[in-house]
């Protein structure tokens, strides 16, 4: 809990180090700002409790680094030398060691692991933390179950320090799943004294006073503005971080975060426009890290079940049509991996990968003929304002390109809350879009994007039971040919249908200064406070 | 006169650069007014009695233009004297009141303040002591309880006691000269006599001399030593009033008296001068500006430049005065 | 004195209120002939993105190569137009109330006060975003949102010039002579008070424009591509610090010579109007 | 005396806030956004939207909601703000001061150079200095306030580095003083602490620049027209026949009268202030209640933009009364005969 004590001392420690314009800085001073970090971003998170309801990404950011999970992933150096996090490995965090059999997984926790305010951390909070986060509904409990965590009759408390999850079915996907950020260790003494009958849960309480052990705690929280983090000194589950004082500030205007970097006043920013991004890698003292997002790609989405995209020859003349190489360039300016001009066939059961399409409108222009559209059609091509300065070029670059086949393209702006609500509905015609899953293996993708269940995800509307089979043996099957030779069969079935087609591969870009050390990149796209430092 | 007169007009000519063409408001205007003397200056409205009212405190209009002429009052060229020197004189040694009392007042000022203003400006007192002098003044001037209404403001007191306060600022300074531009024509008649025998009386006591602006030649004749008769910008004739009123000499002054209601005469008795002021925009205007409308004129009348003779303490500018 | 030879005699004297006559004249000129003179599609973006100002493209160009010259010159048009009909739909309507209001008073004075009052208590600008949220971002909408804004200034002005008149003598003596009220409004009042609605319009023109650059810079203004002012200056903004200060400087000085010109036009509107200046 | 018309103002008052209520609420409801959607996450499936739309009311009819809302606002209780989990009151005590403090710099920078220039363009109308107070004061209001700010921005922060770090009321490092008023400029005064106080006011001045320079034009040609016509007046003509000195002619005589428009203009301009601060605060990261509600706004958290609306429907009321107070303060006729 943040007493008024910590506060004080915190603020003391905050305006020692003020004199931040002030041409001489104080020794203390000097020492509490290099050990402080200054991160600047756009969108602000809207709760510190990961399982909250409508936890926004930024959320994930303060539940990562405030609360801990059993396991974490391990680290690898990607090609250009950043590190990244390591999927094929899982290593200690808040359980020091386990044991993995066919039918469950027994952790066994540090026996000198605290939480926040001194209470000891036993088998009986990782209980109640895995009971939440299948009960609450929406976000969290739909990612439990992408790992066949389903029920809190699987989570039992072997001992005080021994806690075991029994399997309902083998699943590849559950022992990753463990170390999302969803199955975070609350501190179920603290947070149900907060309960009610109204709120089993303390959903509401929990929003703004975490009740967590992890390596920071929350010193200040001013929605929407700031959000300030200290270092929790008795962290047990892992190497102390360097920094003592992550200060989290948002400042809704790109230009503005780029003087702020450009001009030493900021250490750390990502979510800037990709053209900044380029720009910013010739600016001196300046580091840019770009780390493809992995599983991740934007796209152009067709509605399978309306004319005239229920024709194939349509959605291919579409793939022809689009301005690839002019995105390319005046869109992501180098930020992405591109995803067109592949083999016709995959020959790796990789995902993301280019599709066979190249920009080529005398094609698109046959096909549309053949299709019954000689001198095209109206629709429009919508897509997320909040994302707007990434999908509006998109937007504009493709209608212009398809009006020359005489398809009339209306760009249609959705603001962020109609625009699930309308994902939700599945009528938009058009769409341009990015979609990428947390776990990285391409049947995790099409389950979410390509399967007949008509998830969220598959804003297309698509259900072919041929695909659907292709994804649910490449999910169960344990034999790798199997695997590789269904991944690979579902991949062709997306080019041939096409009922989306792919763009580019997102990077995750960054922009830190000279003096930052350690980033590292996570599939949530989130900074990790707990390795970074300032030399 | 053996002394130097007190204000001496001399020749002065008065234009206004107006949207739609130069106005030749004054020409040839000469009078003087001695020490304690009580100058009407009378004519009709637009005949330029105000003009020169404003000429002699420099405080015309900025499009206006004086072309020719002089004006001395107490030795001192006013036209040559520089702003910082007038604004000096002007409530010390000569000041006015006018026609609309209280719109001649600061509507959000008390009244005893605004009479204070002028006391610390020229008389140098302190805070407390301009007051006490302005509750003084205020009794001077005739306005009962002076203390509570000192803390007046202008919508609260009649036309009658605003003009009371207007006297009690112009004296306030006890000047050598008091431009009284009809002071009296807002108000009633009853009103009107109490005003002009105040004025009078102050400036009896204070040997202030008075010119008096007006459209009323009764009223002039029965509050005037001496009237100066305006017509279209020209001064057509200059006398004491009991010589006027016996005997007018020029056309538009007898004219003036046969329209002027007095004692014993009736309605029907009065006839209208005929015609009106000409059209002072014309480039061609004649010599003598009432020819148009005087039944007296003959062919020479308009040959050369009006001459202006002087008889003994009288003058007049026609070539067949009566 | 002609109101014409009047005009004359003010434009003469005032060289600001024709300095403000020209550029409006040049305005109107590129609302209307614009689009047909302009050297590039303003649509068509080209490989040439990012370019300084050069003698082929003498704004430069944008994030996506098109013409900048192009876009501000055809965007006239637009952000014109959507000006002068949010003013046509508020005048119309604000002066019919305000007139409503001041002449007849009673209870419909009360009833358009307390409108006029709920818009005026409604932060000007939320209700904009409000309802060009609820409705959409189509030009009409936005049309209707400045349109609804600038109600209250209309109707208010109105009301105080009708209230003056209603005493005035020539509204007694036609109302004397047996005619109607409503005759007695439209006939008397309305000429009276139109002159100084005119003067109000071009005051308020800029603000119209101003609106929907500001919807325009939290992404509710008027859809892409099309070529607008407030779009092109909320979307250049974004360039400022990188260096590419074109792409927002251009529309934005266009924006700026707009508004610029009708508050100036509003100045010299009133002096021509205005009985009490024709001194 | 002045407590009449407290009473007065306020009666009238009640229909226009009762409107405010009424079209806040319908306004929310018709924004398209389905907040249930929006809160339930990316992934939700149907019946999870439901159930959310079920926790947050929204299922009810509209009349019933309207009631639950007039109830709520009986109790003073805005409601939650479902963005940033805060109850609605608590977000706008807030940041409430935040934007005032900004707005009000703003008004008073636009006021002292709007009243100047209209009195020094008013001194010599037609002059070469009358017509370049009257260019400066349009060019000012002809540029929408989010690109002066950014143009600043650029300039006075990026390029020149005067100005501190648009980071909103206080630079990273340096704690807000503690909390009196909400206003730092007032409350690091009161604490003594002279180091914020910089620090705030440095934050403070381009975007208050910013918002004044908007405000300048209205304020400069309501000054000047109003100069105009007082120093025309008969009593002006009157005090400079008694020799009064020109400073006191033009501050106390003419200027005082003409600042009783100015007064009525100010109020108006004040509460457009207060809808325009919304951009300033968007680009200066200023914590305010405009950039709240325009989030919320987007969000179709409706809660937020009722609470905000609301505030500002009463901020307008107290507004006009402050604004009749002043007036009667200048005017002595107005005062006396209410």
């Amino acid at each position: 809990m943040i007493s008024r004590r910590h506060v004080l001392k915190a603020g003391t420690a905050a305006a020692a180090g003020a004199a931040l314009s002030a041409p001489a800085i104080r020794g203390a001073a000097a020492q509490a700002r290099r050990e402080t970090l200054l991160l600047v971003s756009e969108n602000p998170p809207n709760s510190t409790d990961i399982h909250g309801v409508g936890a926004n990404r930024p959320a994930y950011e303060a539940s990562w680094n405030l609360y801990d999970r059993l396991m974490t992933f391990g680290v690898k150096k990607d090609a250009n030398g950043v590190d990244h996090y390591d999927y094929t490995r899982l290593e200690p965090e808040l359980a020091e060691e386990w044991i993995l059999t066919p039918t469950s997984v027994t952790f066994k926790l540090r026996r000198d692991a605290t939480f926040h305010d001194g209470t000891p951390v036993t088998a009986e909070d990782v209980k109640w933390s895995f009971d939440r986060a299948v009960s609450v509904g929406g976000f969290p409990t739909f990612q439990m179950r992408a790992g066949s965590l389903e029920k809190p009759e699987q989570f039992v408390v072997v001992d005080r320090h021994t806690f075991r999850v029994d399997f309902i079915r083998t699943d590849k996907l559950t022992m990753p799943d463990l170390a999302v950020p969803v199955p975070a260790i609350y501190n179920s003494g603290l947070a149900k004294k907060h309960a009610t009958a109204a709120d089993p849960w303390a959903m509401e309480w929990l929003r703004a006073n975490p009740a967590a052990g992890g390596a920071f705690r929350l010193e200040r929280w001013v929605p929407g503005q700031e959000m300030v983090f200290a270092r929790f000194d008795d962290w047990k589950s892992g190497r102390r971080p360097a920094l003592a004082r992550v200060i989290w500030r948002i400042v809704p205007q790109a230009g503005n975060r780029r003087a702020l970097l450009e001009r030493g006043d900021a250490d750390i920013s990502f979510d800037l426009p990709p053209k900044d991004f380029q720009e910013l890698a010739a600016a001196r003292r300046l580091k840019i890290v770009g780390t493809p997002v992995e599983n991740a790609m934007q796209y152009i989405g067709m509605n399978v079940t309306r004319p005239p995209f229920n024709d194939v020859r349509v959605r291919r003349a579409i793939a022809h049509a689009i301005p690839y190489q002019r995105i390319m360039e005046q869109v992501t300016f180098g930020t992405a991996v591109p995803l067109f001009g592949g083999p016709a066939e995959p020959t790796e059961p990789v995902w993301p990968q280019p599709s066979p399409f190249v920009t080529d409108l005398d094609r698109a222009r046959a096909l549309l003929a053949e299709a019954g559209y000689p001198n095209g059609f109206e629709t429009t091509l919508s897509f997320d304002l909040g994302l707007a300065s990434l999908n509006e070029p998109i937007a504009v670059l493709v209608a212009e390109s398809l009006a020359r086949l005489g398809i009339r393209v209306t760009i249609n702006k959705i603001p962020g809350a109609n625009w699930r609500n309308e994902l939700l509905k599945k009528e938009l015609p058009l769409i341009t879009n990015t979609f990428g899953g947390w776990l990285n293996f391409p049947d995790y993708f099409f389950f979410w994007a390509y399967h007949g269940q008509n998830a969220v995800f598959n804003t297309m509307s698509y259900q072919n039971p041929e695909m659907d089979a292709l994804i649910d043996r490449s999910r169960f099957t344990q034999d790798e040919a199997e695997y590789r030779a269904a991944v690979k069969g579902f991949i062709a079935k997306a080019w041939e249908d096409v009922p989306r087609v792919p763009l580019f591969q997102p990077k995750l870009m960054v922009a830190m200064r000279e003096n930052v050390e350690g980033y590292r990149y996570w599939f949530h796209r989130q900074l990790d406070y707990r390795v970074l430092a300032k030399v | 006169m053996p002394q130097p007169p007190l204000l001496a007009i001399e020749h002065l000519a008065v234009e206004f650069r107006t949207r739609s063409g130069v106005v030749r408001a004054l020409e040839n205007v000469s009078f003087a007014i001695a020490r304690g003397e009580t100058v009407g200056v009378v004519g009709e409205s637009g005949s330029g009695k105000s003009v020169t009212a404003y000429a002699v405190m420099r405080l015309l209009d900025p499009s206006a233009r004086v072309t020719s002429g002089k004006i001395v009052f107490g030795g001192l060229d006013m036209l040559a004297a520089d702003e910082a020197t007038l604004a000096e004189m002007r409530g010390r040694e000569l000041a006015m009141i006018f026609q609309n009392p209280r719109a001649s007042l600061n509507p959000i000022r008390r009244v005893g303040d605004q009479i204070a203003d002028v006391l610390r400006r020229h008389a140098n007192l302190g805070a407390r002591a301009a007051a006490d002098r302005a509750v003084a003044l205020l009794a001077e001037v005739g306005i009962p309880d002076p203390s509570r209404r000192a803390r007046a403001y202008p919508f609260e007191l009649s036309g009658g006691m605003c003009q009371r306060v207007g006297i009690a600022i112009a004296l306030a300074c006890r000047p050598a000269l008091l431009i009284a531009d009809e002071p009296t024509t807002g108000l009633d008649v009853t009103t009107q006599a109490t005003i002009m025998d105040l004025v009078a009386e102050l400036g009896a006591a204070r040997g202030m001399a008075t010119m008096l602006i007006t459209h009323d030649l009764g009223l002039a004749t029965e509050r005037c030593d001496r009237v100066v008769v305006m017509h279209a910008g020209h001064v057509v004739e200059d006398a004491p009033t009991e010589a006027l009123f016996a005997r007018p000499r020029h056309p538009y002054t007898a004219r003036l008296l046969a329209a002027t209601p007095r004692p014993g005469v009736t309605l029907a008795g009065l006839s209208p001068i005929p015609g009106g002021l000409p059209d002072l925009r014309r480039d061609d205007l004649p010599p003598c500006r009432f020819a148009a409308r005087c039944d007296r004129r003959r062919d020479d009348c308009l040959a050369g430049p009006l001459p202006l003779q002087i008889e003994g303490a009288r003058r007049v500018a026609c070539r067949h005065p009566l | 004195m002609s109101t014409l030879a009047h005009a004359r005699h003010v434009l003469a004297e005032n060289p600001v209120t024709a300095v403000a006559f020209c550029l409006f004249a040049l305005l109107v000129a590129a609302a209307i002939a614009g689009p047909s003179l302009v050297p590039y599609d303003p649509l068509a973006s080209s490989d040439r993105a990012l370019a300084p100002p050069s003698v082929q493209h003498w704004f430069g160009t944008d994030n996506l190569g098109r013409d900048v010259f192009s876009r501000v010159v055809v965007a006239a048009r637009l952000d014109l137009g959507m000006a002068f009909a949010a003013m046509a739909i508020v005048f119309a309507t604000g002066t019919v109330a305000g007139v409503a209001a001041g002449f007849l008073g009673g209870w419909t004075d009360r009833v358009i006060g307390r409108v006029t009052d709920t818009i005026m208590a409604f932060p000007l600008f939320v209700l904009a975003m409000g309802l060009v949220a609820a409705a959409g971002n189509t030009v009409a909408n936005v049309i209707w949102a400045t349109a609804i804004i600038n109600f209250p200034i209309y109707a208010r002005v109105a009301r105080t010039e009708a209230n003056i008149r209603r005493e005035a003598g020539f509204v007694e003596a036609a109302r004397l002579s047996g005619r109607g009220t409503l005759q007695v409004m439209i006939c008397e009042i309305l000429p009276n008070v139109l002159p100084i609605m005119m003067v109000q319009v071009s005051l308020t023109m800029g603000y119209a424009i101003l609106n929907t650059a500001g919807l325009s810079f939290i992404g509710l203004g008027i859809r892409p591509p099309t070529a607008e002012w407030g779009i092109m200056v909320a979307e250049g903004a974004g360039y400022i610090v990188s260096g590419e200060w074109w792409i927002a400087f251009f529309p934005g000085l266009a924006l700026m010579l707009a508004v610029f010109t009708f508050n100036l036009l509003g100045d010299g509107l009133r002096d021509i109007v205005d009985p009490r200046r024709r001194s | 005396m002045v407590l009449g018309l407290v009473a007065q103002r306020l009666a009238a008052a009640l229909p226009t806030l009762a409107g405010v209520v009424v079209v806040t609420f319908l306004l929310t409801r018709a924004l398209p956004g389905d907040p249930a959607a929006y809160f339930a996450g990316p992934a939700a499936t149907r019946e999870a939207v439901e159930e959310i739309r079920r926790t947050l009311g929204l299922d009810q009819p509209l009349w019933l909601q309207f009631l639950d809302y007039l109830g709520d606002l009986a109790r003073g209780d805005l409601g939650i703000s479902i963005t940033t989990g805060q109850p609605v009151l608590a977000d706008l005590a807030q940041r409430l001061p935040a934007s005032a403090e900004l707005t009000l710099l703003g008004l008073a920078i636009a006021a002292n150079f709007g009243v100047t220039m209209g009195v020094v363009a008013a001194l010599r109308p037609g002059s070469w200095v009358d017509h370049l107070c009257r260019m400066i004061a349009t060019a000012g209001v002809s540029l929408p306030t989010f690109f002066t700010g950014l143009l600043f921005v650029y300039v006075f922060y990026y390029v020149l580095g005067w100005a501190p770090a648009p980071l909103g009321r206080l630079d990273a490092f340096s704690s807000p003083p503690p909390h009196v008023t909400g206003f730092y400029l007032i409350d690091s005064a009161l604490a003594g602490d002279g180091e914020t106080f910089a620090a705030a006011a440095a934050q403070l001045a381009l975007p208050a620049l910013t918002l004044g320079i908007f405000a300048l034009a209205p304020i400069a040609r309501m000054t000047r027209g109003a100069m105009l016509a007082v120093m025309s007046s008969d009593f002006i003509r009157a005090a400079r026949a008694s020799g009064l000195a020109r400073r006191t002619l033009v501050l106390r005589y003419a200027l005082r009268n003409a600042l009783l428009p100015v007064v009525t203009t100010l109020g108006m301009v004040l509460s457009f202030l207060l809808g325009a601060n919304v951009l300033v605060e968007k680009v200066f990261a200023w914590p305010g209640i405009g950039s709240y509600a325009v989030e919320a706004l987007i969000a179709s958290d409706y809660a937020p933009v009722q609470g905000f609306v609301l505030t500002m429907g009463v901020l307008y009321v107290t507004l006009n009364l402050l604004i009749d107070l002043a007036y009667q303060a200048i005017d002595p006729r107005v005062r006396i005969e209410a």
